[in-house]
């Protein structure tokens, strides 16, 4: 045993600094967002003011560190705050985990000073949202078989090719793209800045789906973009591994934003059961509901530990690809289970859109395909048990 | 593989069928996205069901329907639904629902005409709604309110089925002006004007088209049609999800082979494959057990339950093997899903049901 | 509540059904607990079969058997499951593997008498034990070795299936010295014989019964009769622990009512009923199938899927609802439970059934 | 926030202390227990000298307090010291439970320094093992409903009625036994020290099991036994606040169980799947199975944060019932499809009893029976959620 490891004692609560990370979190969310996301929704409008307030309370520089203006907070900080987020409005919420899990702190561990310091103020201040840009028609789950091209020209490259279901990709104002460079199928992918301004870059469809309507999911078309080699992140070749990590990350993020489906889903069923009382105050609600509702609640706990864990693990710079994997896995389908679960416990309303219910059950089937379905997760996981 | 034997039918409803399968293909299915993405109501589907003679499909021919029982109905609602549940819901509630209520109801034949005609569009509101209708003089003061009400937004009149204060059942009657009607941003159904209902004060008593033991009737028959039906509904869209996400798992490419040839996507289509299988089993089980006139309650009950779990889930796998698509609309598995979901919380609730069926199988005896 | 149409049965099966439940209630049933906890083999029930001649009761008249196919079969499977499951997977094994795979083989013709007679206890070694018959001049080399082989620790011999190191199958018939048997602790079917078998050194070729396409034949009836059989054998034991289940629950009484009167009790009663009845159509459809001669391979997989699913969660609710006392053995459902988890890993496994399904319903093709 | 919170820090390792306790309980279970735990099995025997070891490796006196020769643990030390013992033996792991966590964890908060004096030094050398006589046949998870009667005689208390599924009853040097000293429902229980050697008590029949078959469940009888006063753990009728009080940790303790069944499960399913390559050291295990592995695994590491988190609440002295009862409603029955996922995965070997999985699997079984069965958990979870 090391001695580092002699420090540890098991403990459950959250520090004084990350209680109030959460309860200003839960502030703003009760306040700037629950009022609104039922519209926002409704007419897939991106909550742009809601954004720039997120901007001014911090949260959108969460994860920049400190000497760049940021609040140099890491994974656990995000989870408690992005639970936060998405128990009121999943489309904001993804909207602020991609820009914080995977684009920010992307550049915080891979990217140089130089990089860096023209970035993150103005990610810092919500003038750029980032925008991660790796899947393609052809590459979801299988990443590495990304077709962008990035050809080198003098001290440029030119990138080639649209880029699917980019979150945020029409409101953001700077990607990372993942590009070939080579055609080795994992090492010859490399990672590049694109400013939105620059020339050749466009948004094309923008689709229509099933939840999270408030979040743009666009492609993003690149069309003979000249990027400065300078742009480059890291080596050249290094791309599938920046991938690979920042989706540790990003799948916390996740799994956090499915947190916060699971406990509003929670809390909308409690409500809906608190209702039901006899006149003399008894519940009379059914025994098959209290029943889902316990299970839901029991999950909800246990899932919340598996996921802080692993946003601790990454914080400590330990490897955590099973464990963030564990987290999104056990959480994305409790969120869709509890969703399920709320509608058809608070039936019609709830069928009816008079319930917030059936948006967080259409925002939940999300989590299971985004930043690597259920069955990548699964992939993961079993790898690791295996290798044990 | 065959699906003889349970699953064969006769020539009248193969050619039910195969009429049903060219107005789907050459109506119901093209409209169907944009409907549903827009909140359109699919009321020229209905005419044309009509036109077809359709919507007196399961109503007697006494009655001036087909008289094809409900086997015959469950085959044309699968059909319907497997391209447009909201048209197949509408459906059943004309000439299930609402239809079938009225059957045998002097008063009503005119109404009845009217509705299988699609010269009406009337909503139904079943006794789960818990519509309380109390007597004063000669007038109606309703208490309660429906939240989702299939068809409510473009409705002529509604088929309300209340109970007085005393506990006798009433079969209703409301016209324009005794109810009001807002448009509801459903979860599912979108093409099929879903609404929450509210009555107007003051009703006049002669909107009771017939209580006590002839509205006992019209309960239980109208009933037994939403189970049975609602269950041949999920039925479509679950076969629709298997068909959807059949042919993009054999197209769609990864990791260098096509997605069928993951056993873990294999698997899944086997398991929405199975239960599809199961609850079409028990559904034409109760149909058949309805058409000749026997006690299937139970029956009904299971089928509806089986179907729209195998609906749900064939909706919830068909949008994970079809990935980040699937989450689109324009792959149809996440309309499916939300439909399939959606009759889970229409007419009577799952764990009801359960209660219900409880009683049936004896538990609570 | 009607079970008729899908569950109706003919005369015929009705006389059966009558005589099985008489010798179930006089001699299987009474048994069953302590032949269970004593690991005894229950070689007299099969005697008591062979005399009523149902060893035979699958087997076509031509070949000496009843002639009576596989809905009869599977009715008289579910009949003695109910009370000793150990006692219908070894007339499963006699009658419905073993016979039915020696039909038509004129060699065999008097082995296969001897076993309808109940004169012979044969076990039974089915494709997916992988053994691998090595022909060298006169001699046969066998590799592998069976895990867990039902009647094994009481055969006279062994009807095997096997593969030549070509991959041609082979049907061998192993007797007495050819094999050897070391009985087993094992989870269910304590009462059915369970060893593990292993095989001698230099088997004479004359152990090779058919080979090429008769072999095929004979793999196809028999995994067929398999999992039909093994279907209704889950049928049974569900429907044991559904009746056990809710008389205690209606018996017992906790918190000042019958538990059955607890909505969470009344729910899993129905669960388990609908599972039931739901893997009932499937068994029953696909033995109507075989015995129209109609293919009906994914039905029958999907009947034993259905199946032995309902039994273990009917086993696994079962005890829940009799709490302590469903731990304990003199409550039956505990052997219930073991046995259907037993099912699930007798003969294909789930998941090479689910591959199989795949290829059946087309996603591999 | 109160000024204690403040030193909150999340931490999911355990400390050098109980990792340590963690690699002891881990060498007696693989070394003691799992060579011999098939044969225990299969003849029902007791594993009396098993007992006596753990014993002398102080197992048995883990929540004993340290001025009465106890080693003062608390429910986290004996959740993580259980775990072990069960993955091996939950015959023995249960006997070590109810010894620990229902009897001398009972005594230690409830009992008198007289009576600890008394019964301690017995109950640490392993002389006595502890049992707890709560059921009765009319009265499983409705205890209150217990009709063993105590009647005050004097400075003498007269027990009679028998007691049902009683733990290491046959084994166990003394009892303490819930009978009803007045007809109040729940106000009318008052808790007993029994010694076994009183004239009067007596060991009914012995249960044949599914599982567990190495841990005795028999019939305690009591036919007027006349315990003195003394005797009675704290005031008469507070028998049912200690119960449930007890049973709180008691759940623990089989919620520790599960996640041993659980582990060992997953164990054998990791072995065989381990096993199942090519010729080229490649995996060619089922997805499916491997799936099926990635799920549990996923669900156990919650499972386990859940048990823990609970257990530390107990030691902490905050309330724990809602937490408990998440704890062994999420393990019980991750313990199940556990041990039924290993049974299918292994396939005939497992159900000819060549894998300790079909051990397991009926093991398994009784977690979610006893210490109150799964819908009572439910019921206290859904209770407290609708409280909140």
């Amino acid at each position: 045993m090391s001695q580092s490891e002699d420090n540890h004692i098991v403990d459950f609560e959250l520090s004084a600094d990350l209680q109030e990370l959460r309860a200003r979190a839960r502030a703003f969310a009760e306040e700037e967002l629950a009022p609104h996301a039922g519209d926002w929704d409704r007419k897939a409008e991106f909550p742009a003011e809601a954004i720039k307030k997120a901007a001014q309370l911090g949260f959108l520089r969460l994860t920049i560190p400190e000497r760049h203006g940021g609040l140099g907070r890491g994974s656990l900080a995000s989870c408690v705050m992005l639970e936060e987020i998405n128990a009121a409005c999943p489309s904001t919420g993804v909207t602020i985990s991609v820009h914080n899990s995977l684009f920010c702190a992307m550049l915080a561990k891979w990217g140089t000073e130089a990089q860096m310091q023209r970035c993150f103020q103005k990610l810092a201040s919500g003038e750029w949202l980032g925008a991660y840009c790796l899947s393609e028609a052809g590459a979801g789950s299988d990443a590495a078989a990304l077709q962008c091209e990035a050809k080198k020209d003098g001290d440029h490259y030119v990138l080639d090719g649209p880029k699917l279901w980019i979150t945020s990709g029409s409101e953001a104002g700077i990607y990372v793209v993942f590009a070939r460079t080579s055609e080795d199928r994992t090492r010859g992918i490399s990672a590049f800045l694109v400013e939105r301004e620059l020339a050749g870059v466009g948004i094309g469809r923008k689709e229509t789906k099933l939840g999270i309507k408030a979040s743009p999911t666009v492609e993003v078309l690149l069309d003979s973009v000249r990027v400065p080699a300078e742009n480059r992140i890291d080596e050249e070749g290094q791309g599938f591994p920046i991938a690979l990590d920042t989706l540790d990350g990003g799948r916390l993020g996740i799994a956090a934003q499915s947190l916060g489906i699971a406990r509003a889903s929670l809390g909308l069923i409690k409500a809906h059961l608190a209702k039901q009382v006899d006149a003399k105050g008894r519940s009379r609600s059914s025994q098959s509901s209290q029943w889902a509702m316990a299970d839901i609640a029991a999950d909800l706990d246990a899932a919340r530990f598996l996921t802080w864990r692993a946003a601790l693990l990454r914080d400590q710079k330990k490897p955590c690809g099973r464990e963030a994997a564990m987290a999104k896995l056990m959480t994305s389908r409790l969120a869709n289970r509890a969703a399920r679960a709320a509608v058809t416990i608070i039936g019609p309303a709830a069928g009816s859109g008079a319930s917030a219910a059936e948006r967080f059950l259409r925002d939940a089937r999300i989590t299971e395909i985004y930043e690597g379905v259920t069955d990548i997760q699964r992939l993961v996981v079993a790898r690791a048990e295996l290798a044990t | 593989m065959s699906l003889e034997h349970n699953f064969s039918l006769s020539e009248e409803q193969d050619m039910i069928r195969d009429t049903l399968r060219k107005f789907v293909a050459d109506v119901a299915q093209p409209a169907a996205l944009a409907a549903d993405e827009e909140r359109a109501f699919v009321g020229e589907n209905l005419s044309g069901l009509a036109e077809l003679g359709l919507l007196g499909l399961p109503v007697s021919e006494e009655s001036g329907g087909l008289g094809l029982g409900m086997l015959s109905f469950s085959i044309a609602l699968e059909e319907i639904a497997k391209a447009c549940a909201s048209t197949a819901v509408l459906m059943l509630t004309q000439a299930g629902l609402c239809a079938r209520a009225l059957e045998g109801i002097e008063s009503a034949s005119e109404l009845l005409g009217e509705i299988i005609a699609g010269e009406k569009i009337a909503g139904f509101v079943g006794p789960e709604s818990g519509i309380i209708a109390a007597e004063s003089g000669d007038e109606l003061s309703l208490s309660g309110m429906v939240e989702l009400c299939i068809a409510g937004e473009k409705a002529d009149l509604l088929i309300l089925m209340a109970k007085s204060p005393e506990g006798e059942n009433l079969l209703l009657r409301l016209d324009a002006g005794q109810f009001s009607a807002s448009p509801r941003h459903s979860l599912g159904f979108r093409a099929a004007g879903p609404a929450a209902i509210s009555f107007a004060e003051n009703i006049p008593g002669a909107a009771i088209l017939v209580r006590g033991e002839a509205a006992d009737r019209a309960i239980e028959v109208a009933h037994l049609a939403g189970q049975i039906g609602g269950a041949a509904i999920a039925l479509g869209t679950a076969q629709s999800c298997i068909e959807l996400s059949m042919s993009y798992a054999k197209e769609r490419m990864a990791f260098g082979k096509p997605l069928a040839r993951q056993q873990a996507v294999s698997h899944k289509l086997v398991e929405i494959y199975r239960s599809r299988d199961a609850a079409r089993h028990q559904t034409y089980h109760a149909a058949r057990l309805a058409d000749a006139g026997q006690d299937c309650k139970a029956e009904a009950m299971m089928a509806r339950l089986a179907a729209q779990e195998a609906a749900v889930l064939a909706g919830d796998e068909g949008i994970q093997i079809h990935g980040g698509f699937g989450f689109t609309t324009e792959y149809h598995v996440e309309r499916h899903y939300r439909d399939a979901k959606t009759l889970e919380v229409l007419h009577q609730g799952p764990d009801r049901m359960r209660d219900c069926l409880g009683s049936e199988i004896g538990t609570l005896s």
